[in-house]
């Protein structure tokens, strides 16, 4: 049957379309291939859509479609196929939808502000869309692992895209070689897993995470390279993960993100939101129940997520531009996803992913039209009072905001509430060291409400603080329209899921729980749930939702409460100067990226420096001295030539003498 | 006959192209470089081998004749391919055509020699894949070396000469190092051969029929031949320590020269220790994996590491193909399919990649006249379709997928890995896969100074956008990269039939 | 014993075996006859053609019986003359081919080399006479055959290399090759004269046959066999009686030089190879007298001490002159690389593929040499810079013969020396293949010096080439032709080699 | 020109040893050999006549010998041979100059030749 | 009867006397005479060896020997007389352009 399955390549492929036809012939097209970009996208937001409700219909897909590499004799076949169940059939929808609103969005930020280069950014996007949404479809390791990458080489070229000047190409360069270090380990894990399993399918009764469960109940025999299966399965999932950390922009491999700020703004949604930064996390659920398996793992993802949240929101307090603070709210609300992975709340995790895409893009897309309004001065101490000058833009950004702050009852409140409850639930219920990770993400709630506001106040609030600020540029429909879409998003995705109101109503609206709770057996989070207790231990401690909710609440507007106490000035002044040697850390980001530039420049430079004298001098040195010493000594006995005959014969004579001595003493003669 | 044609129709073309006038002499050459391309295409299209040649598989297009005869063995005219050498054949003559479309530019002098020459060497490459029989292979290997010293001489840069004799002269004796230890190996065999034909020696090899000779044992012998041959092939493709006439040979070479260096004749020596010391003597391999596969990790980080110091836009690349070649030689000891299957993928890839690398920096060069990094900035402004090529080309190297380069890679790293010759070969794996690291550090960093930023070039050349013929080529070889990378079974399905009989006495599949 | 020809109807005589050393002599004295009927007259065309074709004939007519097998086993083996004092054989014949190439091209480059010389018709009969000495040592049965028929070789060589009188080069060159000439041929004469103390006899089967039985003068004959060693050394320019050759062959005219170092040594070796063999049979020696032990020494020493020298040579002419040591070295192998079981006819069989190879390539190269002094461009590389584009055709010649020499293929260079190789690890002796190898790397160094000069080095003078010299340029494409032809059609010279080698053992 | 032969003994004597070494050698080989007992001429035989049979190839002669027949035509052409060769050389050629060597390459003489052409004057030492 | 030793040591002696000339004296003519010498030398083996073995061969052999000598020695002069006229010496000693 001609199913909507059968088009779901289309989604893929509709975008790659539109990069090509952007890069051929962009330059003929009007607008530079936006258009073609967005009928591409908006395109395959459709199909997502029409995916999406086949699937709520209960039907799933898992089929290979092309082999990649075919091994014969019993040698493993790569392949690439589709996956399609209500996870990857959730993220299709959003990611679809917010890179159709990011096309729409460059019509105002990029066309009507006469940049140059249109066809490769369209290109680049179409090829970013298309690349995410292939790792989106994926049904195995390694075809992740190749669109992951491709994800990796658009965020270059797009963070990259102002080439010309100094800042853009270098903070590319770092987007991708830090990531590159992450995937580094990624791919020895792709490796491992083929090694291991001879598969790496995510799905199905042959499917990497299914032999690895029966590998430990002893069903099934792989090879583990002499280690207990369980070890083994921990090391091949924190070498994965490796990978996450560097995508997702996890501590210690965030430090490329605030760079990709130099990215053009839609960009930087497309980034934060929905593709690339979002694909660790997707990558971590998508092979959820492989890490199911290993409570170390867990911990160490749960860990490093609360870290993050919590080091990430420390850092955002004092930055002065915009796009600063949000690159370190980012960071901060994907170590809130991989705090809820590593804690047991998969659906947590899945379900902040999705709002966070929501509010993330509409926060990003509000501050490229304050930039735009402030002629791409990104300052914020240069804005204030622009409240009333666009109320559009104010309106729909203090929407995501209070998303991201986590207020009830925005978007970000139910999700980040439910991930810190899970990592509750499951700390007291066994696995103490959750606690300590759900400490931090709790702590980082209050730093996160505190400096969403300040952003906020900061600029929209107050008097204008400079002569754009006064008289800023207006924005389009182009601009607005992606906002207004985005800002209901953030206002009301958070409704799919209200656990707490569950709770205490008793009515089924959990929705996201019933949808992620159905598709391909093995893939579903009730099957997860067995294998958290089976396998990792984690067992659900009995808490209600209501009173964690209301705590992560409270340090919520706290937070918020400090941030207008401080900033609702109309000459605001920076208190951040009050914390002294502390702002001077935090500003520096706690010197994250002078050690890595420390390690680039004077560890790495310098040896591979005296690698190179190493190699000129000594390997190509023996090489040249072997031709000298040849020479030389070539030299040397030529001068027995000296060109006196008699000289000649008394050579002569001596070496008849010799050989005639030496044959004598040798055979006896005497 | 349909190889000594191919074979043939290159000298001919060659000796035409070295009589006619200088002004056609590249259109000419490029033209009736043409022929060889058809003629490979063709092959390939008819090609029927299933399993090795030198192990008993069937070979496709074969001539077997008597030549002569020396001490009791015969020598043969006997060449054939099978599907190790018939990717290298394709990639030989693709590669030579783009190499002298994109010597249009920069080559002003002497062209009628030039393009000859070019021309020359590619019938020796085409010989060296196709032999079967050991004198005539070997006919083939050294000939290369000839037009190889003078594309590097004549047209090459400040210190061609140096450079020129040093390749000679190195890769030289590493032919001679290695013939000793291979013919004394034949020797070793007694009345088991009665031929120079590498299957007969490699079929007798295996079957344990060496013996000793001239006071060795069969199995020093045997060690003795096989470190040999190791080190005689190890400088041309290069390994770590042998490497050092590489980076010289490729700064000094014209760009298409540096294109047939990287591209094809490196590749002679990872197909020749695949043909050689991997299929006769697995054993001996298997024994030296540890040391071998050291060297094969010390290479890729090595080389990197190199790499990363250079500030010359080709020693960049140069040091890189010491990089990427290592990777071949881990493939090549993990003896799985895909290990060796994926070395001699990498060794096609790696030669469509480092040949559209070195033509890109041949295309910026032929403009600015200087490669060093710090001398320009920007260039992508002035040139936005060769630095948009080149930011692709860079990205294939380092192992971008869906480009060739990442399928070759991927094959040996997970053919390494599931490796069973060794318990460390994980570890080893691991390692040597930290070179996808590094490659992406110093092809970044070289491109984020010259190509982007703001334009700054101090030259007193005018740098404007290269003509149609020079970017041509460079987008040939990016889509074929392409290519590769999407359906890598193009090739890989040929090279894992001939390669999976060589791992029968190997760690499996 | 009739080495009668199969296909021939009424059969020659066995005298007629010697033919081709008849020939030669004949045209020698034809043109002594000429030049004393019109001494004034350097009609060089006529003499040159006379010369050339005298050789060309000896050529055809020893090839000619090499094709029907005169001489070998398959029409009775091997033809015995005047008392056993002379024999021709397969390899006698194969060696003939050389010295009468080699004449036949030196004589046709010499018309222009000479044009402007006295005493043309001396210099012509002086060659075939040098020839003819070269026929008859490696026809050689007898120890007073050889060392009369060695000085028949030596004497006119003499002359020849001081042919330029009034140059001062090529006088002293003719004075040190004659003065270590006449050391070595009285060492030759003392050695012969103490093997005959040691064994009643000159003949070589009949020294093989006195030896068999043993004997008590072990040292003489050990020494007397050192000493006659040391006159073959001269000839062929082996390590230590090698000091003449840089300078003979600097000093003297060019096509002398390529005649010397090429024929002459290969004479040489024909003669080592004749004697050592049949008159010192490895099976049948007392101990005591390892002869192919002082080979070894020889050879490595002869290569290694030539290779070394030429590398760092400044005149292209007399690097040629190390590099024929060098050679001379490798060439050594055929008699190093003996054993009592070993396969013995391979070896010396790929040893004389070599010195035909040889013949071709290393002739070229003097004759290059020749050509350029014509030109009157001097000798040094830098001398030779950039003439690759002013004599396109010479200067490809010429790196063929470079490469050729180099051991590089698609050469015949490549086959002979690899050959060599393969054949002395064949025969076991691995490490003088490495040896050689080492050295061949080497000389690969120095060989492309010259290639360098004339292709890659950017022209610095203004000098203008005069005319294209005929002759000189048919002998050098000639050269060049052979010795391109020689690599796919090595299979005859191989086998031949190897089947006429046999028949010694 | 050659002088009167004077005994002088000096360093130039010295590589003299080297014959001297040559010598002792010698010695100590013939001094070791054991000899067989010597046969001798039959007393009625001529040896001249047998030399001159031997010459020609001929078995008349009294003593045995190995045929010198194709020596002594060898010779005549080395008589020959050398007599060209040395009458070549020892004439003497009218009006001729000695060149000399060009082991520089001939540049010197070249630079010689065209700074005459420029009339400058060559200071021959 | 004199014991076949005493000609070897004899001729042994001429040889190296010759030789010793070689080495040491600088004349090209003495040099010539030198090698005469040495060549006859050869000749006392060949002579005193023909009696010992009872065949002429030895003795033969000689007046070849001895023939070669008088051949070489007009080579030798011829030579002799040239180098004479270019260089004015006859000193071989001071023969050196060519060297190295």
């Amino acid at each position: 049957m001609a199913g909507i399955f059968d088009f779901v390549p289309a989604i893929v492929l509709l975008p790659f379309v539109s990069f090509l036809v952007a890069l051929a012939v962009g330059n003929r097209l009007p607008k530079g291939g936006a258009f073609a970009g967005i009928v591409a996208t908006a395109g395959s937001f459709l199909l997502s859509v029409a995916t999406f409700f086949t699937v709520s219909g209960g039907q799933t897909y898992n089929q290979t479609i092309y082999t990649w590499a075919n091994g014969l004799d019993g040698a493993v076949t790569l392949t690439f196929g589709l996956l399609i169940d209500p996870l990857s059939a959730m993220m299709l929808v959003i990611v679809t939808l917010i890179a159709t609103l990011v096309h729409v969005f460059s019509l105002g930020y990029m066309n009507d502000e006469g940049e140059t280069g249109l066809p490769r950014y369209y290109a680049g996007l179409g090829l970013f869309t298309a690349s995410m949404l292939g790792f989106v479809v994926a049904d195995n390791l390694l075809m992740a692992f190749m669109f992951f990458e491709l994800v990796g080489l658009c965020s270059y070229l797009l963070i990259g895209f102002w080439f010309r000047e100094p800042g853009p190409p270098s903070a590319a360069k770092k987007a991708f070689l830090v990531t590159r270090f992450g995937d580094y380990f990624f791919l020895v894990g792709v490796v491992a897993v083929f090694a291991t399993f001879g598969t790496a399918a995510f799905a199905g009764s042959e499917s990497f995470p299914h032999l690895a469960e029966q590998a430990l109940h002893g069903e099934h025999s792989v090879n583990t390279f002499g280690f207990e299966p369980r070890t083994w399965f921990t090391i091949v999932g924190l070498l994965v993960l490796g990978g996450v950390v560097g995508k997702s922009a996890q501590f210690p491999l965030h430090t490329w993100l605030p760079d990709a700020m130099e990215g053009p703004t839609p960009v930087s949604a497309l980034i934060h939101a929905a593709t690339m930064v979002a694909a660790g996390v997707y990558l971590v659920a998508r092979m959820y129940g492989f890490y199911a398996l290993s409570p170390t793992s867990l911990s160490i993802i749960a860990l490093i997520g609360g870290f993050t949240a919590l080091f990430a929101a420390t850092m955002g307090v004092v930055k002065r531009e915009i796009k600063q603070v949000l690159a370190y709210s980012t960071i901060s609300q994907y170590g809130y996803m991989m705090l809820g992975l590593g804690g047991g709340g998969y659906i947590a995790a899945t379900f902040h992913l999705m709002t966070h895409a929501f509010f993330k893009a509409l926060l990003f897309l509000g501050a490229g039209s304050v930039i735009i309004a402030m002629h791409h001065n990104e300052n914020m101490w240069e804005m204030g009072g622009l409240k009333d000058k666009m109320p559009v833009t104010y309106y729909t950004f203090l929407s995501g905001s209070l998303a991201l702050a986590g207020i009830v009852p925005f978007a970000g409140f139910w999700s980040k509430d439910e991930v810190l409850y899970e990592t509750l639930v499951h700390g007291l219920g066994g696995s103490p060291i959750l606690l300590v990770a759900y400490a931090m993400g709790l702590l980082a709630v209050f730093f996160t409400g505190f400096y969403t506001f300040r952003m906020v106040l900061l600029t929209f609030h107050g008097e204008p603080r400079s002569q754009t600020a006064r008289d800023p540029h207006g924005v389009h429909w182009n601009v607005k329209g992606p906002l207004v879409v985005l800002g209901i998003l953030a206002a009301t995705a958070g409704l799919v899921n209200m656990t707490p109101v569950a709770e205490l109503t008793g009515l089924e609206i959990e929705f996201l729980h019933q949808w992620l709770g159905h598709g391909i057996e093995g893939l579903t989070s009730h099957h997860y749930v067995e294998l958290l207790e089976s396998q990792a231990g984690y067992h659900a401690a009995e808490i209600g939702p209501i009173v964690p909710g209301l705590v992560s609440l409270a340090l919520a507007l706290a937070g918020a409460g400090l941030a207008y106490f401080l900033y609702n000035d109309a000459e605001p002044t920076e208190h951040t100067d009050k914390l002294g040697g502390a702002k001077t850390v935090l500003y520096n980001n706690y010197y994250q990226d002078e050690y890595q530039v420390w390690l680039a420049n004077s560890l790495v430079q310098p040896f591979s420096r005296g690698a190179d004298k190493f190699d000129q001098g000594v390997v190509d040195g023996v090489v040249n001295g072997v031709s000298s010493v040849s020479l030389l000594s070539g030299n040397r006995v030529r001068r027995i030539q000296s060109g006196v005959v008699s000289n000649y014969a008394v050579l002569l004579t001596l070496g008849l003498t010799a050989l005639i001595l030496g044959f004598g003493l040798l055979g006896g003669w005497f | 006959m349909l190889i000594e044609g191919l074979i043939a129709v290159a000298f001919v073309a060659a000796l035409v192209v070295f009589v006619s006038p200088n002004e056609y002499a590249g259109r000419l050459a490029a033209a009736l470089s043409l022929l060889p391309i058809v003629g490979s295409l063709y092959m390939w299209s008819q090609f029927d081998a299933t399993g090795n040649a030198l192990l008993g598989g069937s070979i496709a297009f074969e001539t077997d004749f008597v030549w002569l005869t020396l001490g009791g063995l015969d020598v043969h005219w006997f060449v054939g391919l099978d599907g190790i050498s018939m990717p290298l054949v394709v990639l030989t003559t693709i590669l030579t055509t783009l190499a002298i479309v994109s010597a249009w530019t920069p080559i002003d002098t002497r062209q009628s020699q030039f393009y000859g020459l070019m021309l020359f060497m590619e019938a020796n490459l085409l010989g060296v894949f196709t032999a079967l029989d050991f004198f005539v292979w070997f006919v083939f290997w050294e000939a290369v070396l000839v037009p190889m010293y003078f594309l590097v001489g004549i047209w090459g840069g400040p210190r061609r000469k140096y450079a020129a004799i040093k390749f000679f002269v190195y890769t030289n004796i590493a032919s001679l190092a290695m013939f000793i230890g291979f013919i004394a190996l034949v020797f070793g065999l007694g009345d088991s051969v009665s031929s120079m034909r590498l299957p007969e020696i490699a079929m007798a090899l295996r079957g344990g029929e060496l013996g000793g000779f001239a006071g060795l044992d069969a199995g020093a012998l045997k060690l003795a031949a096989f470190v040999a041959m190791f080190i005689g092939f190890g400088v041309k493709v290069p390994i770590v320590p042998l490497h050092t006439w590489l980076p010289d040979a490729h700064v000094e070479a014209p760009t298409p020269a540096s294109v047939m260096l990287a591209g094809v004749l490196l590749k002679m020596g990872t197909y020749a220790l695949l043909r050689f010391n991997f299929t006769m003597m697995p054993d001996v391999a298997q024994a030296l994996v540890v040391p071998i596969a050291l060297i094969a990790v010390i290479s890729v980080i090595y080389g990197a590491v190199l790499a990363l110091a250079q500030q010359d836009l080709k020693r960049i690349v140069a040091y890189s193909s010491v990089s990427s070649m290592g990777y071949v030689i881990l493939g090549l000891i993990a003896y799985t399919t895909y290990g060796v299957g994926g070395a001699t993928f990498q060794m096609v890839a790696h030669g469509l990649i480092s040949g559209l690398m070195f033509m890109a920096v041949g295309v910026i060069y032929n403009t600015t006249h200087t490669r060093m990094v710090g001398d320009m900035s920007g260039i992508a402004d002035r040139m936005p379709v060769t630095s948009g090529i080149f930011v692709a080309g860079a990205f294939g190297y380092m192992g971008l997928p869906l480009m060739a380069g990442f399928a070759g890679e991927f094959f040996i790293f997970q053919g390494a890995f599931a490796s069973t010759v060794h318990a460390a070969m994980p570890l080893f794996t691991a390692a040597a896969m930290f070179g996808i690291v590094i490659v992406a550090g110093y092809l970044l960093l070289a491109m984020q100074r010259t190509l982007f930023g703001p334009f700054r070039f101090d030259g007193e050349y005018e740098v404007t956008e290269a003509a149609f013929h020079d970017v041509a080529p460079l987008a040939v070889l990016l889509l074929l990269v392409i290519v590769l990378g999407v359906a890598p079974d193009l090739f890989f399905q040929m090279i894992q039939q001939a390669v999976n009989p060589i791992l029968q006495t190997g760690g499996g599949l | 014993m009739s080495a009668l020809l199969a296909l021939q109807s009424s059969p020659l005589p066995d005298w007629a075996a010697v033919a081709p050393a008849l020939i030669l002599a004949l045209t020698g004295l034809l043109l002594l006859a000429i030049d004393s009927i019109n001494p004034t007259s350097s009609n060089s065309p006529v003499l040159a053609g006379i010369s050339t074709a005298g050789s060309l004939f000896a050529f055809a007519v020893a090839g000619w019986f090499l094709i029907e097998g005169t001489g070998q086993a398959a029409t009775g083996g091997e033809i015995s003359l005047y008392g056993d004092a002379l024999v021709v054989d397969g390899m006698s014949l194969f060696f003939t081919l050389i010295f009468t190439i080699v004449a036949a091209m030196v004589s046709i480059a010499s018309m222009d080399y000479l044009s402007k010389q006295r005493y043309q018709g001396e210099f012509y009969a002086l060659v075939l006479f040098a020839a003819t000495g070269m026929v008859l040592m490696s026809m050689s049965n007898s120890l007073a055959t050889a060392f009369v028929s060695l000085e028949l070789a030596s004497l006119p060589s003499y002359a020849l290399v001081g042919f330029l009188k009034d140059n001062k080069g090529s006088i002293e060159a003719a004075l040190k090759y004659f003065l270590i000439g006449a050391l070595s041929s009285a060492v030759f004469a003392f050695g012969i004269s103490l093997v005959y103390a040691a064994t009643g006899s000159l003949l070589f089967p009949d020294v093989a046959r006195a030896l068999s039985g043993g004997t008590g003068m072990t040292g003489v004959l050990g020494m007397g066999m050192l000493m006659i060693l040391g006159g073959f050394a001269f000839k062929t320019a082996s390590v230590p009686f090698h000091f003449w050759a840089p300078e003979a062959y600097e000093g003297a005219p060019a096509p002398v030089s390529a005649f010397l170092s090429s024929a002459s040594k290969a004479a040489g070796f024909a003669v080592a190879f004749r004697v050592f063999i049949e008159a010192f049979p490895i099976t049948q020696l007392p101990a005591g007298v390892d002869w192919v032990l002082a080979f070894q020494i020889l050879a490595v020493v002869t290569m290694t001490l030539g290779n070394f020298a030429a590398a760092t040579q400044e005149n292209v002419k007399r690097m040629l002159a190390y590099s024929s040591i060098g050679h001379a070295g490798y060439a050594l192998i055929g008699l190093a690389a003996l054993s009592a079981n070993g396969p013995n006819a391979n070896v010396l069989g790929a040893s004389m593929a070599h010195l035909l190879v040889y013949g071709f390539m290393n002739t070229g190269a003097f004759l290059f040499i020749a050509l350029v002094e014509h030109w009157g461009v001097g000798r040094t590389f830098e001398d030779y810079n950039g003439l690759g584009a002013k004599a396109p055709m010479a200067s490809v010649a010429m790196s063929v013969f470079m490469f050729s020499l180099a051991g590089l293929p698609p050469f015949g260079g490549f086959f002979s020396k690899y050959v060599l190789f393969y054949s002395a690890i064949e025969a076991g002796f691995w490490w003088l293949a490495a040896v050689g190898a080492i050295n061949s790397a080497l000389s690969l160094f120095y060989y492309s010096r010259v290639v360098k000069a004339l292709w890659i080095e950017d022209d610095t003078s203004s000098l203008e080439l005069g005319s294209k010299p005929v002759g000189l340029y048919t002998a050098i494409l000639f050269a060049a032709v052979g010795t391109l032809l020689l690599l796919p059609a090595f299979r005859p010279v191989i086998e031949t080699a190897q089947t006429v080698a046999a028949a010694l053992f | 020109m050659t002088t009167k032969p004077e005994l002088n003994l000096g360093s130039h004597l010295v590589p003299g040893l080297a014959a001297v070494a040559l010598f002792a050698v010698m010695a100590a080989v013939f001094l070791t050999a054991s000899f067989p007992e010597p046969q001798g001429f039959a007393n009625d035989a001529s040896v001249v006549a047998s030399i001159g049979y031997a010459m020609f190839d001929l078995d008349f002669g009294g003593i045995s010998s190995e045929s010198f027949l194709v020596a002594f035509e060898i010779i005549d052409i080395v008589l020959v041979a050398a007599l060209v060769g040395a009458v070549m050389l020892a004439r003497r050629e009218p009006g001729t100059t000695t060149v000399k060597l060009v082991s520089d390459g001939g540049r010197r003489l070249r630079e010689t030749l065209s700074k005459a052409e420029n009339g400058e004057t060559e200071d021959e030492s | 009867m004199v014991p076949p030793q005493y000609y070897l040591l004899l001729s042994a002696a001429v040889f190296c006397i010759g030789l010793f000339g070689i080495l040491t004296r600088r004349n090209a003519l003495l040099f010539l005479m030198s090698v005469e010498l040495m060549l006859n030398a050869a000749n006392i083996n060949l002579v005193a060896f023909s009696y010992v073995w009872g065949n002429v061969t030895g003795q033969t052999f000689g007046l070849f020997t001895m023939a070669i000598a008088a051949a070489e020695v007009a080579v030798g002069l011829g030579i002799i007389l040239v180098l004479y006229r270019d260089f004015g010496d006859v000193d071989v000693t001071k023969v050196t352009t060519m060297r190295w």
